[in-house]
């Protein structure tokens, strides 16, 4: 610690406190001296250095020096701000002064952590925190504003993870408006036949929440819906959904299906969705049996009332009175208010035709993960029945991991799920089909409960493994259009050919094609491969940068099912605190006008993306609706005459940071 | 009167005469300045002579004010001695406040200036390329010429000033109120510019006829288009420096159906007129694409020359500069 | 050639300071993206030229080209402006402002004679750390390349020859 | 006002018994004031003591032919009209003409009238301006007078001050004016290619006719006033025709078709030194007839006819040194265009003794002259309904190229001429000047005063108010000046002896009175 002479005229007494953050800071940067240093300079009181500064001794430290020395400023030069800045305005609120006489300097994630060079990233921290130093002066008291939350919550996609959340949120006696694209909600793993590892059926399991939300008073559900727009901020969000037409009308429906045998195909003709094209449905259909909500849908590409406007519409004539079928049905848009946001979109399995050497689309046999499911389910398309195009049982099964994961050419993580359902796969091929079963993969990853007790189980049951990425898929000549697999085998090193009848690939997943729109859409951001972005990896997995806007399941990452329904649990929480507490105290970083010199000259008008100032036609002036603000200071920089202004972003506070930075003390 | 009327003076250095032209503009009033003060020192008009002011003890001028800008050795030394003599130094019109039109040729050396007058204008016949102040053998190279210095300076860029009166030049009504004011009780905080702290748009006549949003494919050159006499010229697409530009002047331009072209400076928050005025003009542009951006961008012949048509040497670039 | 920038490199006693130049670079950051993706660098102990100095602002869309000027004013060799990717401004059109009054600003600045390499504006999305470091590389060596700011070299004054006199008289 | 002065002999005595000593005296005067433009004189003895030369020095320059290269040029009417703020108009205007040329478009007839109706206004303003606030001190107030008297306010004594209210209203009303249609009376700003920026409205027209009707008998007051209080006295037409004021110089002006005087357009005419048209071209020749002369010791170029080549500041037959301005107006053409102005044209030169009148004092009558036609002029043109034409803008459509726009200022003839490239950006510029014109003439006639009255050394006081005065009659204007002419240092006359130490240097203290110093060069 080092205590400087200076007593600055204005009365401003600065306390600088650096922060060793073990060596994660004083490993690069000389604490030490950066303190020495920071005592020197102008209006600086006290500077100390300390190991952990947001630990709880530090914290005390910094109070009890405001208390002993009559400190009225506070830098602290620590981590990114992003962490720690809330902890220490309130340090700097509880020891008596206003929380914004604070200043946080980021030495670990843009100095220690990102340079070697000791010297060099000291003599950095000296200038970050100079101006650090010259900016507090100026900064002003402020006050949090409040906002209040409607307690109404959007729910973005009726998976499992949308499930979930809404369900427990509904149950805690919040309104929720669950908004699903498809006719029915239940998602993918509505598509699986059993779960890993404990091998119990999804439908089982999944089907009583469906209808706990169908059936639930306080869960709005929207089936051919998606949201197109969403304007707002935390707390006070407007919605705008769009309603896709069903041409049956949802109320009126009964689930009797009556008009589906009535259909003038007498056959189902049209390759069904659901069943991964691999069986056919009507255009007039249910996607599934369980599908919730129990309402048939009329596919306009199909229905030849549609194409032709002759049909007999003998759908309509069973449907008699209750005349459920609407023809002439059109898309609705609504707007609803709501305070928070859970996004629960799901994700998008790797088309595997773009790992072309696999032959999928080429070779009839060659099968993804996905498809196997339905095959392998009873409801499926062959009544749970796995045979091949032709009709046969394989004999000898190939299954190939990580199709579209760890790969250069597709994508480089790990998709995370596709090592257990292959290996559930496995299991339930062998189940159904006694046939011999080959699984390729690069590495065996079952971190879970009861994941490598499960692949034990499989291997006992004589599933082969190979350790080796899979080179290539071909017909074998003259062998009745079996296919050869072939794979270095890394651990015989040796590169295996095997014939089999069936290859299923298992494809990795992705983030939804559309998964950029909806990010812009609701104002969040993406991480590299796509899926949306955190708040903080560790710390805030649900949150993201926008308050009031949460995810859950795969939207965010690859996950299995417990994983997902902990994450829509945890969104459902987070979203819950806000409700609970009923406001949210939001930075005063808004923008206002300096009346009395605004020339009114209109240019700061336009440029506001939330509509937040106005012309006072009696003043002739502008004005900034400050709930409305939401401080990005665009309007400041662009008033010509200097007469807006930004709360923690005056300009004259950024000319004292620049100069701080560059004055040569 | 009993007491000793106080004593003022005017002077110019780099400047057309226009200021001093402002002052006579006075009319009537000048008669009312005289009557409260003595003018000591006034070259335009009265017969008083450098010796005089010399010979003044120091301070013993209230307030003196001088227009134009610094550029040759001989205006610094009087700008050095006026400041000595007179308690109150007042830069007077926009070449003394910001360095004004001159203040231009800093985009320029002074080698390339000299050379542009004595070598190159057409009419120039130099055959033996003599340069003025390169003492020849005349007057057995005794004769001298001051200095002609690197770059144009603004009056506080040489010497302390203790207020500014903008304008190109400036309004006489401002300069009246200036004088009275110096003149009277209460002086205004040193360092501040005697006019309205607004930005011009609040005097403009045409205030109302500014849409809230204006949006621009192109900009507009005055030649280019036949102004309309009733509405803002921002809106038509006329590049009007009104809205950063301090107040006081009346609008007379716009009055005359041309843009503001910025003389009286910046209001007291801004710090570099051209910036401020760049910032919002860019604002305008009505697109979202590079290319496109550069391309209305492109109709803005000389941002240099528009944006800092009289604040160029008292841009935050040129006050960097130890002078 | 403006002699504006001449004075600048007054304002800059770096060959005082250190003998071999280390060029100042001053960073406008927007919260949301580019000062993420610096933090995201940190947290991935990426090494990078430690020649940067970043000012944290809420949007791009703040940066008042005065700051800009400001920077060179009192020293800075360089620039660097990092904000959102076009269509992801967390304030939905904040980044654009930015472009349109730096794409002005360049102009300017270019004709008051600071080299283009000197000011940079890059988007740089929350999740890519690793542009950071590849920017600021960069553009430090640029920098390094280019020297301290200062004053390009003055034209010396010399006499037209006769052709170009020739050439004056014609064109006129 | 000659050497002829109490405070004359009591200095020539002084100076017999100083003897020797004269060789250390300074004479100063610093600066030379009421005149738009200051400069400095240093005068060089030969052993003998007798002048060997005497420099006039113009010690500033802004470089306007530089910096403008790269604005664009319709920016030229207003960034140019700050070479002088005194006329700013006639820059403004010159500007404007050059901008018609190079985007070769031809301003409507409405534009036309309205940019010489204004330009007339201007010049009665300017002249009144001259007359009564910087030349005319000289004469109403009368050169020997306490120097605290010789000032505006001095005149508006000698005058009374009714009269001098009229003087000051007017020349307020008619700034407004110029105010009125331009926007502002220092740098106007009305000036387009092919145009005015404003609709000249009938209420202005009313205002115009109003004014100009008071202008004519303002003029014609002034006039008056020039014959009470000099004309009327001997001793002033002999100063006014006195060896020392007179110069045979080649004379230059914008003439009509019919050779009158005209100030907005026309044909250049040089007259020679007996009063023989030597040359008469359109503007756009202006390079043939006119160059400019470099000396190393001052900032000012000299002009002088090309044709003839550049013979220093003599003057004689074989000069190739011309002047510009009221007097050379006269001159350079056969009358005026108007009724009244032609009559006291013809007085000016019977009085004078007939064309060319080569005497630089007989400028400040000429200015009247001169003031008298603007007048009229005014008043004509506020009556030409062709004001009123719906059509006052052309749009230019052709490519920038290269233009000339020549205007006569108050203090004589101005030339623009810019080059451009396609997107009007200005390349070069070059920019002849009034006052620059008659800067040779100017020092020819320091050097004269010097050499008529400096000898063996002997400085009298009166060889500073002779220069003072011939200052002023020119009228040389500091600011068209400073674009390459001097801003703000003071005439002071210097004398150096032949080895060009500085020997003596004459100024006058606010009392009148001449103090002489002792040489600090000692």
């Amino acid at each position: 610690m080092a205590e400087s002479k200076d007593i600055d005229r204005n009365g401003i007494q600065i306390g600088v406190y650096v922060c060793h953050c073990g060596t994660n800071i004083a490993g690069t940067v000389d604490v030490k001296a950066l303190t020495e240093y920071v005592a020197t300079l102008p209006g600086v009181t006290m500077a100390r250095n300390y190991k952990y500064v947001c630990s709880t001794p530090g914290q005390e430290l910094i109070k009890r020096d405001i208390h002993e020395l009559g400190l009225n400023r506070i830098v602290v030069a620590a981590c990114s701000p992003c962490l720690h800045e809330k902890t220490f305005r309130s340090v700097v609120a509880e020891a008596g002064l206003n929380p914004y006489y604070f200043q946080m300097v980021n030495i670990r994630e843009h100095d220690s952590w990102v340079h070697t060079d000791k010297r060099a990233a000291t003599e950095k921290g000296k200038d970050l925190i100079r101006a650090a130093v010259r900016r507090v002066r100026l900064h002003k008291p402020l006050e949090r504003k409040r906002v209040s939350i409607n307690p109404a919550v959007l729910i973005v996609g009726g998976g499992i993870a949308g499930i979930h959340a809404a369900l427990t949120m509904a149950n805690a006696g919040k309104h929720v408006y669950l908004v699903e694209r498809d006719a029915t909600i239940g998602g993918h793993m509505a598509m699986f036949d059993k779960t890993f590892p404990t091998l119990d059926c999804a439908a089982c399991i999944l089907t009583p929440k469906m209808t706990a939300v169908k059936s639930h008073h306080n869960i709005t559900l929207w089936t051919l819906s998606e949201v197109t727009q969403v304007d707002g901020y935390v707390g006070n969000y407007q919605v705008t959904i769009k309603h896709k037409p069903r041409y049956v009308i949802e109320d009126a429906c009964v689930g009797c299906m009556e008009c589906i045998d009535a259909c003038v195909y007498k056959q189902a003709k049209v390759p069904d969705e659901f069943n991964m094209y691999l069986g056919k449905r009507k255009p007039i259909y249910i996607p599934f049996p369980q599908a919730v909500p129990q309402v048939v849908v009329i596919d306009r590409e199909s229905c030849i009332e549609f194409k032709s406007g002759k049909c007999k519409k003998t759908c309509v004539e069973v449907c008699a009175d209750r005349k459920a079928i609407d023809f002439k049905q059109q898309e609705t848009t609504e707007t609803i208010e709501v305070g928070t946001i859970i996004l629960a979109t799901g994700f998008f399995t790797v088309d595997a035709k773009r790992v072309p050497y696999y032959g999928y689309g080429i070779y009839p046999n060659v099968y993804t993960g996905l498809e196997v499911e339905r095959l392998i389910n009873a409801a499926g398309p062959t009544n749970g029945e796995v045979i091949l195009r032709d009709g046969r049982k394989p004999q000898r099964v190939a299954i190939v991991h990580c199709v579209g994961s760890r790969d250069e050419n597709t994508n480089r993580y790990c998709s995370r799920v596709c090592c257990m359902y292959s290996l559930k796969l496995a299991h339930l091929i062998k189940e159904k089909t006694e046939a011999e079963v080959f699984n390729f993969y690069i590495d065996m990853r079952t971190p879970g409960k009861g994941f490598e007790e499960f692949y034990n189980r499989v291997a006992d049951e004589g599933t082969h493994f190979v350790r080796g990425r899979v080179a290539d898929i071909y017909p074998n000549p003259g062998d009745g259009g079996r296919l050869l697999v072939c794979a270095e085998d890394t651990l015989m090193s040796t590169v295996r050919k095997i014939p089999v009848d069936m290859v299923v690939l298992s494809t990795g997943l992705e983030p939804q094609p559309d998964a950029q729109d909806v990010r812009r859409r609701f104002h969040i951001t993406c991480s590299t491969e796509g899926f949306f972005l955190e708040r903080h990896p560790k710390l805030a997995p649900v949150n993201t940068f926008t308050d009031g806007v949460f995810l859950a399941g795969c939207c965010q990452g690859p996950k299995d099912i417990p994983d997902t329904v902990a994450q829509a649990g945890a969104a459902a929480a987070e979203a819950l605190a806000l409700i609970d507490i009923g406001y949210i105290e939001q930075e005063p970083n808004t923008a206002h006008v300096l009346e009395e010199v605004c020339s009114g000259c209109k240019t700061c008008i336009p440029l506001c993306p939330y509509q937040a100032i106005s012309f006072v036609e009696n003043k002739k002036k502008a004005e900034i609706n400050e709930v409305l603000c939401k401080g990005c200071g665009t309007c400041v920089a662009s008033c010509p005459s200097g007469s807006v202004q930004q709360n923690l972003f005056e300009d004259e506070e950024i000319f004292a940071e620049i100069e701080g930075l560059l004055a040569y003390a | 009167m009993t007491r000793e009327k106080p004593k003022i003076a005017f002077y110019w250095c780099a400047s057309c005469g226009g200021c001093e032209e402002a002052v006579v503009d006075l009319a009537e009033e000048i008669l009312d300045v005289v009557a409260t003060a003595d003018i000591v020192f006034w070259p335009v008009a009265l017969d008083f002579k450098r010796r005089d002011v010399e010979q003044m003890l120091d301070g013993s001028i209230l307030a003196t004010f001088l227009n134009g800008a610094i550029r040759t050795s001989e205006q610094e030394e009087m700008a050095k001695l006026l400041r000595r003599k007179s308690k109150l130094l007042v830069a007077f019109g926009s070449c003394s406040h910001l360095g004004g039109i001159p203040g231009l040729a800093n985009l320029f050396t002074r080698e390339s200036i000299l050379q542009a007058v004595y070598f190159e204008t057409p009419t120039t016949e130099n055959p033996d390329c003599v340069l003025p102040g390169v003492p020849g053998k005349d007057g057995n190279g005794k004769l001298t010429l001051p200095y002609f210095s690197e770059r144009v300076r603004a009056l506080d860029q040489v010497v302390e000033v203790d207020y500014y009166l903008p304008g190109c030049p400036p309004l006489p009504r401002i300069i009246t109120r200036a004088v009275a004011t110096l003149l009277g009780e209460h002086l205004p905080e040193k360092g501040s510019v005697l006019a309205p702290d607004e930005a011009l748009c609040t005097e403009c006549p045409r205030k109302d006829s500014k849409p809230e949003k204006i949006a621009l494919k192109s900009f507009k050159r005055p030649q280019e288009i036949l102004i309309d006499e009733t509405q803002c010229l921002l809106a038509q697409g006329l590049l009007c420096m009104g809205p950063a530009t301090r107040a006081g002047c009346e609008a007379p331009c716009v009055l005359g159906n041309m843009p503001c072209t910025g003389c009286c400076g910046p209001p007291g928050r801004v710090r570099d007129q051209g910036a401020k005025a760049l910032s919002a003009i860019a604002s305008l542009v009505d697109s979202q694409d590079e290319q496109e951006i550069d391309a209305v961008l492109a109709s803005i012949p000389d941002p240099v020359g528009t944006f800092y048509r009289y604040s160029l040497p008292a841009s935050l670039l040129a006050h960097s500069r130890k002078v | 050639m403006p002699d504006v920038s001449s004075n600048l490199s007054q304002a800059v006693p770096l060959e005082a300071e250190q003998p071999a130049f280390e060029p100042r670079v001053v960073a406008f950051f927007c919260t949301w993206c580019t000062y993420m993706a610096a933090d995201l660098a940190g947290t991935s102990r990426m090494k990078y030229a430690p020649n940067v100095r970043v000012i944290r602002v809420m949007c791009s869309g703040r940066i008042d080209p005065q700051f800009v000027l400001a920077a060179f004013a009192n020293g800075a060799d360089g620039v660097l402006i990092g904000g959102c990717h076009p269509g992801d401004c967390h304030y939905q059109e904040g980044n654009y402002n930015c472009l349109r009054r730096v794409r002005l600003l360049k102009r300017v600045i270019e004709e008051l004679g600071i080299e283009e390499d000197r000011f940079r504006l890059e988007w740089i999305s929350a999740a890519e750390g690793d542009r950071v470091r590849v920017v600021i590389n960069d553009m430090v060596e640029k920098l390094r390349a280019l020297g301290p700011l200062q004053m390009k070299k003055e034209v010396p004054l010399r006499p037209l020859s006769p052709e170009e006199h020739e050439l004056q008289e014609v064109a006129v | 006002m000659t050497d002829a002065t109490t405070a004359g002999k009591a200095w020539s005595q002084a100076a017999k018994k100083a003897g020797e000593q004269y060789l250390h005296r300074r004479i100063t005067i610093d600066p030379v004031t009421r005149l738009e433009g200051h400069g400095k004189i240093e005068v060089f003895l030969n052993d003998a003591g007798e002048v060997d030369r005497a420099y006039f020095q113009v010690p500033e320059l802004r470089g306007f032919e530089k910096f403008v290269q790269g604005r664009p040029v319709e920016e030229m009417p207003q960034i140019t009209s700050r070479i002088c703020g005194v006329c700013p108009t006639a820059h403004h205007m010159a500007a404007t003409k050059a901008l018609d040329a190079l985007y070769h478009v031809e301003p409507p007839e409405a534009a036309k009238k309205i940019r010489e109706l204004l330009y007339s206004t201007f010049m009665v303003e300017d002249h009144t301006l001259h007359f009564y606030y910087l030349g005319g001190p000289d004469f109403v107030v009368g050169p020997d007078a306490a120097p605290s008297q010789r000032n505006i306010l001095g005149v508006i004594q000698a005058v009374g001050i009714e009269n001098a209210k009229k003087v000051i209203s007017m020349r307020r009303r008619l700034r407004e004016l110029i105010a009125l249609v331009g926007g502002k009376p220092v740098h106007p700003v009305f000036g387009l290619p092919g145009g005015v920026a404003k609709r000249f409205t009938p209420d202005m027209q009313k205002q115009f006719q109003e004014a100009a009707e008071d202008a004519v008998a303002f003029a014609a007051f002034t006039l008056k006033v020039f014959d009470d209080l000099v004309l009327s006295k001997r001793e002033y037409l002999e100063l006014i025709t006195s060896a020392d004021y007179t110069h045979r110089t080649y004379y230059m002006g914008l003439v009509d078709d019919e050779n009158h005087v005209n100030f907005y357009d026309g044909n250049i005419r040089i007259v020679t030194p007996d009063g023989q048209e030597w040359k008469k071209f359109p503007a756009t020749d202006y390079a043939e007839v006119i160059a400019e002369h470099v000396e190393p010791w001052s900032y000012a170029k000299f002009c002088y006819l090309k044709p003839l080549g550049w013979k220093g500041c003599t003057d004689g037959n074989d000069t190739s040194i011309y002047s510009v301005a009221p007097l050379a107006r006269l001159n350079a053409s056969d009358g005026m265009a108007t009724p009244l102005a032609q009559e006291q044209y013809r007085r000016f030169f019977t009085t004078l003794g007939g064309k060319p009148v080569h005497h630089t004092l007989a400028n400040h009558w000429a200015r009247l002259v001169e003031l008298l036609y603007a007048a009229e002029r005014m008043r004509e043109l506020a009556h030409d309904d062709r004001l009123l034409a719906p059509e006052y803008r052309l749009l230019p459509t052709a490519l920038p190229t290269e233009g000339v726009g020549v205007v006569e200022a108050p203090r004589g003839t101005l030339i623009h001429h810019y080059h451009t490239d396609e997107h009007g950006i200005v390349l070069r510029a070059n920019l002849i000047v009034a006052t620059q014109n008659n800067s040779a003439r100017i020092a020819l006639s320091v050097d004269k005063a010097a050499k008529g009255l400096i000898h063996g050394g002997d400085v009298p006081e009166a060889v500073l108010n002779k220069i003072e005065m011939a200052f002023r009659a020119y009228d040389p204007c500091n600011a068209c000046a400073t674009h390459a002419f001097p801003g703000d240092t003071g005439l002071g006359v210097r004398v150096h002896d032949g080895k060009g130490n500085v020997i003596a240097e004459l100024r006058r203290d606010h009392n009148g009175q001449v103090t002489k110093n002792r040489s600090v060069r000692r």
